[in-house]
C-alpha cells in the first residue's frame, strides 16, 4: 500500500548542508505535499537528540514512511533505520535523500540551484519510498570453522588468532612451503630483524596446530555456496611424493642429477628436481617437479606416445632407491577434497614485476635483477650466503647502482600507484651492501624517499650518514653493457647535470603487483579487483578488510602492497572479522534481495549471465529464473539487464525508479 | 517440382523411422500457416515450400519445446532466415533443439502476406525463378536484401539447393550428415555463390539508400503514422517476453500534472507519449539479435516499412558489437561480459578525452 | 613471375642524395614480386610533424598525400602505401592517425582542400619493414643468394619508426624486426644498446658539432660492442651518422671510423645484386666497400 | 641568477597558459622524476635541463625559458615523451616554446647563411627550417 504519512527530516550536517541549500524553505515546500505528514529540519540528524526526533515524530505523527535528507547512505542510512526501528517502524521504510553529496556541495557557488535541487532529490526519494515494502532481514545458519588462502605472514597470522580462539581453520598455500615473500627476504627495515628467526617460530605454530589444517601445494578450485556456508573445493597438486612417509631427510636431494632454477630463490640459485624448498620448510616434504624428472618426462612421452620404451631400459629413479621410508612413488597424487567453513580470509600477496619487463633499464642482463631477487642474495641463507656476487660471473661487485620507482608511479609504463615499501627496502639493501662489503661504491638513484612509518625516517638518515650511501636524486632512464659494467644513464635534478656512472650491478627496485592467478581466485570468490590484481575492499577507510561478498575477507599485501607491520595486523584484522561472524549462532541478512515474477519470466537467462554471485538458476520444470536468496546481494545487474523486468530487487521496482527518475530529469 | 520431392523425402523419413512429427507450412484459404504432422499420411496436406511467411517458423518450434525438449523426432522445415531464427533462440533458452532436424533451402523469398491475398502465386513458381539463378520482383523487400538466402553450414541440420540445379541435398550439420546417410541419400552440390553474392550486394545499396536519416526529427516523421499497435513486436520472434514491458501501463501512468509540465516545457507533446520510446526500446531490446525477416513490416497496419528502422539499426549494432545473430555460435552481446570491448566509443559522453 | 603493384612514397631525399636508398629499396622489392610505383602527384611530407594543437599547417600535404593514395589503391585494390625513409612514415602515419582521431581537424583540412575528394581514412601507410614481415619474412629467406655470414651489424633504428608509440613499429625500447631481417641475411646482428636513440636530427644544419658529438657516441659504443657496420632506414640519420664522422674524426684523435649502410643496401647485396647504379656507394662519405668486399 | 620572485600564482600567468594551449598539455602534471633528463640524447648541450623546464613553468618563470638555449637544442625526438610516466609530452612543450617566439615572427636560422647548403640533404633543411623559422 502506498504510504500516506510521511516524515520528512532535512539535516543542517553544520554548514555543510545548510549553508548552501536554504533547509528551512526545502522543509516548508516539501511540507506542503499531501502525502507527508511532518516535515522538519535539525543541525546533525545523526546525533542522538537528532535520531530521537525522528523516533518521537514517528509515534507522535504515526508515521508510515521517512525520508531523511542528509549526507550518502553509505554513511548513516543505517544509523536512520535503527533509529526508526526502534520507534516500531519497518526499517525499510526509510530512505535516504543525499542532499549533501548531490545538491550542497556541488552547487556551493549557486544557493538558488541547490535548494531547487535538493527539493526535487526529496520528492523523487518520497516517490520511491511510497512503494516501498516492510522488509524483515534473513538468517542464515553459520558453520564455525574458517578457511584461510595464502600461508604467507598475513595469512599465518590469520590462521593462527581464528586457531588459537578454538575455530578449525584450513589454511591453502599454492607453494610446497608456507612463509610466503617474507621468507625470501634477507633482513626487514627498519628494525634490522632475520625473518627466518622470527617467522619460522609462527611457521612452526602453524604446522603443529591442533585446529590448523594445512594443505601446501594446493590451490582453490572452486568455491560455492555463502557467508557462514561456503563449499571449497580444493586440488592438492601432485607431488610424486607420500607425504605421510616423507621425513624430509633430504636424502634424495643428494643423489638427483637435474638441475633447474629453483623458485624459491627467484633464478639466482639451481635446486634439484626432487626438491625441498628449503631447511625451514613447513611442511619440511619433498615433492618432484614433473617438467624437470627425467623419468617423470619419459613416462609422459611414453604415455602420449611419442616414444616407445625399449625392453631393459632402466630410467633413473636414483632419489627412490636411497630414500629409506619409501615415500617416492612417481604416481601422480593429484586430487580434490571438499572442505566447508563459515568464513574466508584471502591473503594471497604481492609479486613484484619482472626485470625484462624494463629493456631500456638494461633488465635483459644478467646483472640486472630485480629487488627481490637480490633480497636473496643478501640472505645469510641464500644462494652466496649474505655476500651478494654477481649473477653473471660469481664476481664480487666493486659498485652497485639501484633505481627506485621502476615501473611505480609510472601510468604510462607501469602501474600508477607507489609501490610503498621500495624506497624503505632499497635503503635496507643499500646498507646490507654496505655491511657485508664496505669497500662496495652504492649509488642510490631515487625521485623521493618515502620513509612514512615509525622509525623510517631515522633508518633512511643511518644510510645516508653512517653508511655512506650515495643518494642522487633523479630517475635512471637507460642502463646499457659496455664491455664488463653496466653503464648507467641518470640525471641529478637538484643540481640539474647528466649523471652517468658505469657499475658491477644494477638492483632494479620493480613495481609490486597483486599475485600471479589471484584474478582467477577472485572470480571464484567473486570479489572484485583492480586491474593490477590487487582485490578492492569495501570502503579505503572504514571497511579496508571486507569485500561486497559477505563472509569473505581480505588482509596483508593482497588488498595492496604494504610492510611486515601492516601485513600483520591486517592479518589479525581479518581474523577479528571471521570471529564476529563466526561468534553467531544465526546470520543476519539484509533482505534487499532480486525476486522474479514467475508469472513474466520468459526464462531466458539473460539475469542468470549477468549475475556476479551465481544466485541465479533456471528452473528446469517451470522453466523460469530462481533467486538464491542466501547468495544473492541484491546489486540489481539481473533486473537491468531483464528486457520485461520480470526480476526485479525489493524496493527497487521499475515502476519506484522510474518515477524517481521522471522528477530528477524534469527541465530544470 | 521441389515441393513434391521434399514430400517424398518426408514420407521416406517417416518410413525408415528416422522421423515422427514434421513442422511445415500448409495451405489455408488466403495463406500459409505452419502445420504439425504427425502421420506420413497427411504429409500431402502440406507444402513445404510456401511462398509467404506469415509467422516466423522458429516461433512456432519456441512454442512447441519451450517447456520441455520435443518428445517426438520432429523435422522441421524452415527457410534460412527461419533457421537463423532457431538459432538464436537456442541460445535464449526459448528453444530445446532436441530431438529437433532441421531443413532448410534456397529461399525464394516470400510474398507480402496482403499482396498474396489477393494475388496469389503458385509457390513452384517462385522457385522456378531460382532455378536459374534469379528471383521474383514480387517478394517483399526483406527478402530481396536478404543477406543469407542459402542454407548456412553450422546453421540447422540439412540443406536443400534450388540454385542453378536440379534439388540437391548437403549436410550442414554432424547431425544432419547421419541423417542424409540414414536416407540413403548422397550429398550434392551446388554453385549459389553469385546468387548470393547478388543479394548481399543489393543489401549493401538498398542499407545506403534506405538509411533514416535527419536525427530524432527524421525517425519521428518515420513513425509518424504509427497506431501503438505493438503488433511489430507481436511477429518479432526475438521479441519472446510474456508481458512487454512497455506494456506495463502502472509504469507510464502519470498524474494529469505531469502531462501539462511536459507540455509546457516542450511547447506541446504529442500522445501517447510512448510511441517512439517503444519502438527505440524495443530497438534497444532485440536490435543486437534482429535476423532480419522483416515480419515487423509484414505486420505494420499502416505499411510503414519497419524493416528499414530494426533491419538497418540491428545490421549497425551487430557490427558494432562484432556478432551475426544465428550464425555466430558465441552467446549474443546482451548476454555475454567482456572486460575488453567497444573502446571506440570511450570518451564519447564527454568523458576522458 | 608478374609482379604485384604496391603503392611506394619515396619522398625528396631518395631523389637527391639518398638514390641508394631509393634504387636499393625497388630493387630488393622487385626480387621479391613487388612493383613499387611511386605515389602519383606525391608531394614533400613536411619532414617533422607540427606538435602545436592549434597548427594545421603540417597535416595538409600529408593528407593530400593520403588523399593521392586514396585514389590510386583503388586502382591496383591495394590501400597500403609504403614509405622507407623514417621520417616521411613517421609524417604520412602520424597525419592519418592524427585525423582519424581528431575529426574536426580533418573536416577542416577537407574544406581547405575543397578541390579534392575527401580523405576517407582508408589508407594503411607502412614503413618497408613492416610491410616485408607482413608478407613474410620468409620470403626474403627463399631469395638470399649471398648469405651474409660473418658481418657484424649494428642495426640502428633512430626515432621516428619507434617515437611517438602510435607509430611506433616494434617496442620502443627493445625493438627485434631489424635484427629479424638481419639474421634471415644471414648476418651477425650485434646487440647495440643505443639502436632506438637519437642521431641530433635537423641540428645538422645549424649545429653540427652536437650532431657530431652524437655521431661519436654512436658510433663509438657500436665499435665497443663490436660492430664491423652500422644500417639504418632513414636518411637523415644515415647523414648524420656517415658525413659527420669527419668532424668527429677531427675532434676525437682516437676516432675511427665506420661504414653506415642502409638496411635495404645489405637486403639487395645479400639477394645478389652488385651493381654500382642499385648501391651507389659513391653517395658514401665513409666507403663501405672494403667491410663489404666478401659479398661484391 | 640564484633568486627569483613569485609575483602571482603561476596557474594565472598568461604566457604559461598558452604554452599549455598551444601543447595541449598540463604542464603541472609533472612530478619531477627527471627521466626527461637523464634519457635526453641532447640534454648535455642544454643550458636548462627538460625537467626543469617543466619546474621554470610551474613557477611561472617563462623569461628564463625564452632566453635559454634549451628549445632550440630540442630534436624532437621524442623520448621523453614516451618514456614520461604521466604522459606528458615535453616535445610539444618545447615546440610551444618556441612557437611564443616563432609567431612574433623571429627566425632562429637564417637559411641563407646555413654553411655547405648543397651537401645537407633536404628533409635536414626542410625539418630545420620548419622547427627554426616563422
Amino acid at each position: 500500500m502506498a504510504m500516506k504519512r510521511i516524515g520528512v527530516f532535512i539535516c543542517h550536517c553544520g554548514r555543510n548542508i545548510a549553508g548552501t541549500v536554504d533547509v528551512k524553505r526545502v522543509a516548508e515546500e516539501i511540507g506542503k505535499r499531501e502525502d507527508v505528514a511532518f516535515s522538519t529540519t535539525y543541525v546533525f540528524m545523526c546525533s542522538q537528540p537528532g535520531q530521537k526526533l525522528i523516533e518521537d515524530s514517528i509515534k507522535e505523527y504515526n508515521l508510515d514512511g521517512v525520508v531523511v535528507a542528509n549526507c550518502s547512505p553509505t554513511l548513516h542510512e543505517r544509523t536512520m533505520r535503527n533509529a526508526a526501528a526502534r520507534a516500531g517502524l519497518n526499517p525499510y521504510r526509510v530512505e535516504i535523500a543525499n542532499i549533501r553529496e548531490w545538491a550542497a556541495w556541488p552547487h556551493e557557488d549557486n544557493p538558488e540551484a541547490a535548494t531547487r535541487k535538493a527539493i526535487r532529490i526529496i520528492n523523487a526519494t518520497i516517490e520511491k519510498l511510497k512503494a516501498n515494502a516492510s522488509l524483515e532481514p534473513l538468517e542464515v545458519p553459520v558453520i564455525r570453522r574458517a578457511l584461510v588462502i595464502g600461508g604467507g605472514v598475513a595469512g599465518i597470522q590469520a590462521a593462527l588468532d581464528l586457531a588459537d580462539a578454538g575455530i578449525e581453520t584450513v589454511m591453502v598455500e599454492r607453494e610446497p612451503s608456507i612463509g610466503g615473500n617474507m621468507f625470501r627476504l634477507s633482513e626487514t627495515f627498519p628494525t634490522l630483524d632475520c625473518p627466518q628467526c622470527i617467522l619460522t617460530p609462527k611457521m612452526n605454530d602453524v604446522g603443529g596446530h591442533p585446529n590448523i589444517k594445512l594443505y601446501t601445494y594446493s590451490e582453490i578450485e572452486d568455491v560455492s555456496g555463502f557467508m557462514g556456508n561456503f563449499k571449497v573445493k580444493i586440488k592438492k597438486k601432485a607431488t610424486f611424493v607420500d607425504w605421510d612417509k616423507c621425513t624430509g631427510c633430504g636424502e634424495c636431494l643428494r643423489v638427483c642429477p637435474v638441475s633447474v632454477k629453483s623458485e624459491y630463490d627467484l633464478g639466482m640459485k639451481d635446486r634439484t628436481s626432487i626438491y625441498i624448498v628449503n631447511e625451514q620448510a613447513v611442511p619440511l616434504k619433498a615433492l618432484i617437479d614433473q617438467d624437470s624428472c627425467i623419468r617423470l618426462k619419459f613416462e609422459k612421452k611414453v604415455q602420449e606416445g611419442k616414444i616407445k620404451p625399449k625392453k631393459n631400459v632402466k630410467i633413473c629413479s636414483k632419489c627412490a632407491d636411497v630414500c629409506e621410508p619409501e615415500a617416492i612413488h612417481f604416481k601422480n597424487n593429484e586430487e580434490i577434497v571438499e572442505e566447508e567453513v563459515g568464513t574466508i580470509v584471502v591473503a594471497t600477496g604481492y609479486e613484484v614485476m619482472p626485470a625484462e619487463a624494463f629493456p631500456e633499464l638494461g633488465g635483459k642482463y644478467p646483472d640486472v635483477i630485480t629487488a627481490l631477487q637480490f633480497e636473496r642474495l643478501l640472505s645469510p641463507s641464500g644462494p652466496t650466503a649474505g655476500v651478494p656476487r654477481r649473477p653473471s660471473d660469481g664476481k664480487i661487485p666493486k659498485s652497485i647502482a639501484f633505481v627506485h620507482c621502476v615501473g611505480s608511479r609510472d601510468p604510462q609504463n607501469g602501474v600508477p600507484y607507489c609501490s610503498r615499501i621500495c624506497c624503505m627496502y632499497t635503503i635496507k639493501q643499500a646498507m646490507l651492501v654496505k655491511h657485508a662489503l664496505p669497500d662496495t661504491a652504492v649509488y642510490d638513484f631515487y625521485i623521493d624517499i618515502r620513509s612514512n612509518g615509525k622509525g623510517y625516517e631515522e633508518f633512511y638518515h643511518r644510510a645516508k650518514e653512517e653508511y655512506g650511501v650515495n643518494f642522487i636524486r633523479g630517475k635512471v632512464s637507460k642502463v646499457y653493457k659496455v664491455g664488463d659494467k653496466y653503464r648507467v644513464q641518470g640525471v641529478d635534478t637538484l643540481t640539474g647535470r647528466i649523471v652517468e656512472v658505469d657499475v658491477d650491478m644494477v638492483i632494479l627496485a620493480t613495481a609490486a603487483k597483486g599475485s600471479e592467478g589471484v584474478k582467477e581466485l577472485a572470480k571464484k570468490l567473486r570479489i572484485p579487483y583492480d586491474e593490477w590484481g590487487w582485490l578492492k575492499e569495501v570502503h579505503l577507510k572504514l571497511k579496508p578488510l571486507d569485500t561486497p561478498v559477505g563472509g569473505v575477507f581480505i588482509a596483508g599485501a593482497a588488498q595492496f602492497i604494504k610492510d611486515i607491520t601492516d601485513s600483520v595486523a591486517q592479518g589479525s584484522g581479518a581474523a577479528a572479522k571471521s570471529l564476529g561472524l563466526l561468534s553467531k549462532p544465526q546470520l543476519e541478512k539484509e533482505p534487499l534481495l532480486a525476486r522474479v515474477d514467475t508469472e513474466i519470466c520468459a526464462g531466458c537467462g539473460r539475469c542468470k549471465d549477468q549475475c556476479a554471485y551465481g544466485a541465479i538458476t533456471i528452473d528446469p520444470i517451470r522453466h523460469v529464473s530462481v533467486v538464491n536468496e542466501a547468495l544473492c546481494e541484491g546489486c540489481g545487474a539481473c533486473s537491468a539487464n531483464c528486457p520485461t523486468t520480470a526480476i526485479q530487487v525489493v524496493n527497487f521496482k521499475k515502476g519506484q525508479i522510474i518515477r524517481a527518475v521522471d522528477i530528477l530529469a524534469e527541465v530544470f | 517440382m521441389s515441393n513434391d520431392m521434399l514430400k517424398k523425402f518426408i514420407v521416406d523419413a517417416f518410413e525408415k523411422g528416422l522421423i515422427e512429427a514434421v513442422m511445415a507450412p500448409a495451405a489455408t484459404k488466403d495463406s500459409y500457416t505452419y502445420a504439425l504432422i504427425t502421420k506420413k499420411e497427411d504429409v500431402d496436406k502440406i507444402t513445404p515450400i510456401a511462398p509467404v511467411m506469415q509467422w516466423n517458423g522458429a516461433d512456432m518450434l519456441r512454442r512447441i519445446t519451450k517447456l520441455k525438449k520435443s518428445e517426438r523426432k520432429l523435422l522441421a522445415i524452415l527457410r534460412p532466415c527461419e533457421s537463423r531464427t532457431y538459432k538464436e533462440l537456442v541460445k535464449f533458452n526459448q528453444i530445446n533443439p532436441e530431438n529437433i532436424i532441421v531443413l532448410s533451402y534456397d529461399c525464394p523469398g516470400t510474398i507480402h502476406a496482403r499482396n498474396f491475398k489477393y494475388e496469389p502465386v503458385e509457390p513452384e513458381n517462385l522457385v522456378e525463378e531460382i532455378k536459374n539463378g534469379g528471383k521474383s520482383e514480387k517478394i517483399r523487400d526483406a527478402c530481396k536484401v536478404c543477406e543469407y538466402p542459402a542454407p548456412i553450414p553450422g546453421v540447422g541440420d540439412i540443406g536443400l539447393g534450388l540454385v542453378n540445379t536440379d534439388p540437391v541435398f548437403f549436410s550442414l550439420s554432424d547431425k544432419g550428415k547421419e541423417f542424409l546417410g540414414a536416407m540413403g541419400i548422397t550429398e550434392g552440390e551446388r554453385d549459389a555463390d553469385a546468387w548470393v553474392e547478388e543479394h548481399r550486394k543489393r543489401r549493401e545499396e538498398w542499407m545506403e539508400k534506405e538509411r533514416i536519416t535527419g536525427g530524432r526529427k527524421g525517425i519521428e516523421e518515420f513513425l509518424s503514422s504509427c497506431l501503438n499497435c505493438h503488433n511489430c513486436k507481436d511477429m518479432c520472434p526475438i521479441c519472446f517476453c510474456k508481458e512487454c514491458f512497455f506494456e506495463d501501463h502502472n509504469v507510464f501512468d502519470y498524474e494529469s500534472n505531469k502531462f501539462y509540465n511536459w507540455a509546457d516545457d516542450k511547447d506541446g507533446i504529442r500522445l501517447p507519449t510512448d510511441r517512439s520510446l517503444f519502438h527505440i526500446g524495443r530497438l534497444i531490446h532485440m536490435g543486437t539479435s534482429c535476423i532480419g525477416c522483416g515480419l515487423c513490416q509484414q505486420a505494420c497496419p499502416m505499411d510503414i516499412p519497419l524493416y528499414r528502422l530494426f533491419g538497418i539499426v540491428g545490421n549497425d549494432l551487430q557490427k558494432v558489437f562484432n556478432y551475426k545473430p544465428g550464425v555466430d555460435d558465441n552467446l549474443p552481446p546482451v548476454m555475454e561480459f567482456r572486460e575488453d570491448e567497444l573502446h571506440e566509443f570511450e570518451g564519447l559522453l564527454g568523458g576522458e578525452e | 613471375m608478374e609482379l604485384k603493384k604496391i603503392m611506394f612514397y619515396p619522398g625528396c631525399t631518395l631523389k637527391g642524395v639518398a638514390k641508394n636508398l631509393e634504387d636499393s629499396t625497388v630493387e630488393s622489392a622487385r626480387v621479391l614480386g613487388y612493383d613499387f610505383i611511386e605515389l602519383p602527384g606525391w608531394t614533400c611530407c613536411g619532414a617533422v610533424y607540427g606538435l602545436a594543437q592549434d597548427s594545421v599547417k603540417f597535416t595538409i600535404a600529408n593528407v593530400r598525400n593520403l588523399i593521392r593514395a586514396q585514389e590510386y589503391a583503388e586502382k591496383i585494390r591495394d590501400n597500403r602505401l609504403v614509405a622507407v625513409c623514417s621520417m616521411c612514415y613517421n609524417n604520412l602515419r602520424r597525419a592519418h592517425l592524427d585525423v582519424m582521431k581528431n575529426r574536426d581537424k580533418l573536416q577542416t583540412l577537407d574544406l581547405f582542400m575543397d578541390e579534392e575528394p575527401d580523405y576517407k581514412g582508408e589508407i594503411n601507410v607502412q614503413h618497408y619493414l613492416t610491410f616485408l614481415k607482413e608478407e613474410g619474412f620468409d620470403k626474403i629467406a627463399e631469395n638470399v643468394k649471398k648469405p651474409l655470414k660473418g658481418l657484424k651489424v649494428a642495426p640502428y633504428y633512430g626515432c621516428l619508426l619507434l617515437r611517438p608509440d602510435e607509430v611506433a613499429i616494434d617496442d620502443r625500447e627493445d625493438p627485434h624486426i631489424l635484427e629479424e631481417l638481419l639474421e634471415i641475411l644471414g648476418a651477425e646482428v650485434v646487440d647495440y644498446p643505443l639502436k632506438n636513440e637519437c642521431c641530433g636530427s635537423y641540428h645538422t644544419v645549424d649545429k653540427k658539432e652536437f650532431v657530431a658529438e652524437r655521431t661519436f657516441k654512436l658510433v663509438s659504443v657500436a665499435k665497443e660492442v663490436g660492430a664491423d657496420i652500422i644500417t639504418t632506414s632513414c636518411p637523415l640519420c644515415f647523414f648524420n651518422l656517415d658525413k659527420r664522422q669527419e668532424i668527429a674524426k677531427k675532434k676525437h684523435s682516437g676516432f675511427e671510423h665506420m661504414p653506415i649502410v642502409y638496411f635495404t643496401q645489405l637486403m639487395a647485396i645479400a639477394f645478389g645484386i652488385n651493381d654500382d647504379k642499385v648501391l651507389h656507394f659513391e653517395q658514401h662519405y665513409v666507403s663501405p666497400r672494403e667491410v663489404l668486399s666478401r659479398w661484391l | 641568477m640564484m633568486k627569483y620572485t613569485i609575483k602571482e600564482d603561476p596557474h594565472n600567468d598568461e604566457r604559461v597558459r598558452e604554452i599549455m594551449e598551444i601543447s595541449g598539455e598540463n604542464i603541472f602534471a609533472c612530478y619531477q622524476c627527471g627521466r626527461c633528463s637523464s634519457g635526453c640524447p641532447m640534454a648535455e648541450f642544454m643550458d636548462v635541463l627538460p625537467n626543469q623546464v617543466f619546474m621554470f613553468l610551474q613557477e611561472g618563470d617563462v623569461d628564463t625559458l625564452l632566453s635559454a638555449r634549451t628549445p632550440w637544442v630540442c630534436a624532437a625526438c621524442f623520448t621523453c615523451t614516451v618514456r614520461c610516466p604521466v604522459g606528458l609530452d615535453l616535445a610539444a612543450v618545447m615546440e610551444a616554446l618556441r612557437e611564443l617566439q616563432l609567431r612574433k615572427n623571429y627566425d632562429y636560422v637564417d637559411p641563407y647563411r646555413v654553411e655547405n647548403r648543397e651537401e645537407l640533404p633536404p628533409i635536414a633543411l626542410v625539418s630545420n627550417f620548419r622547427k627554426f623559422t616563422p
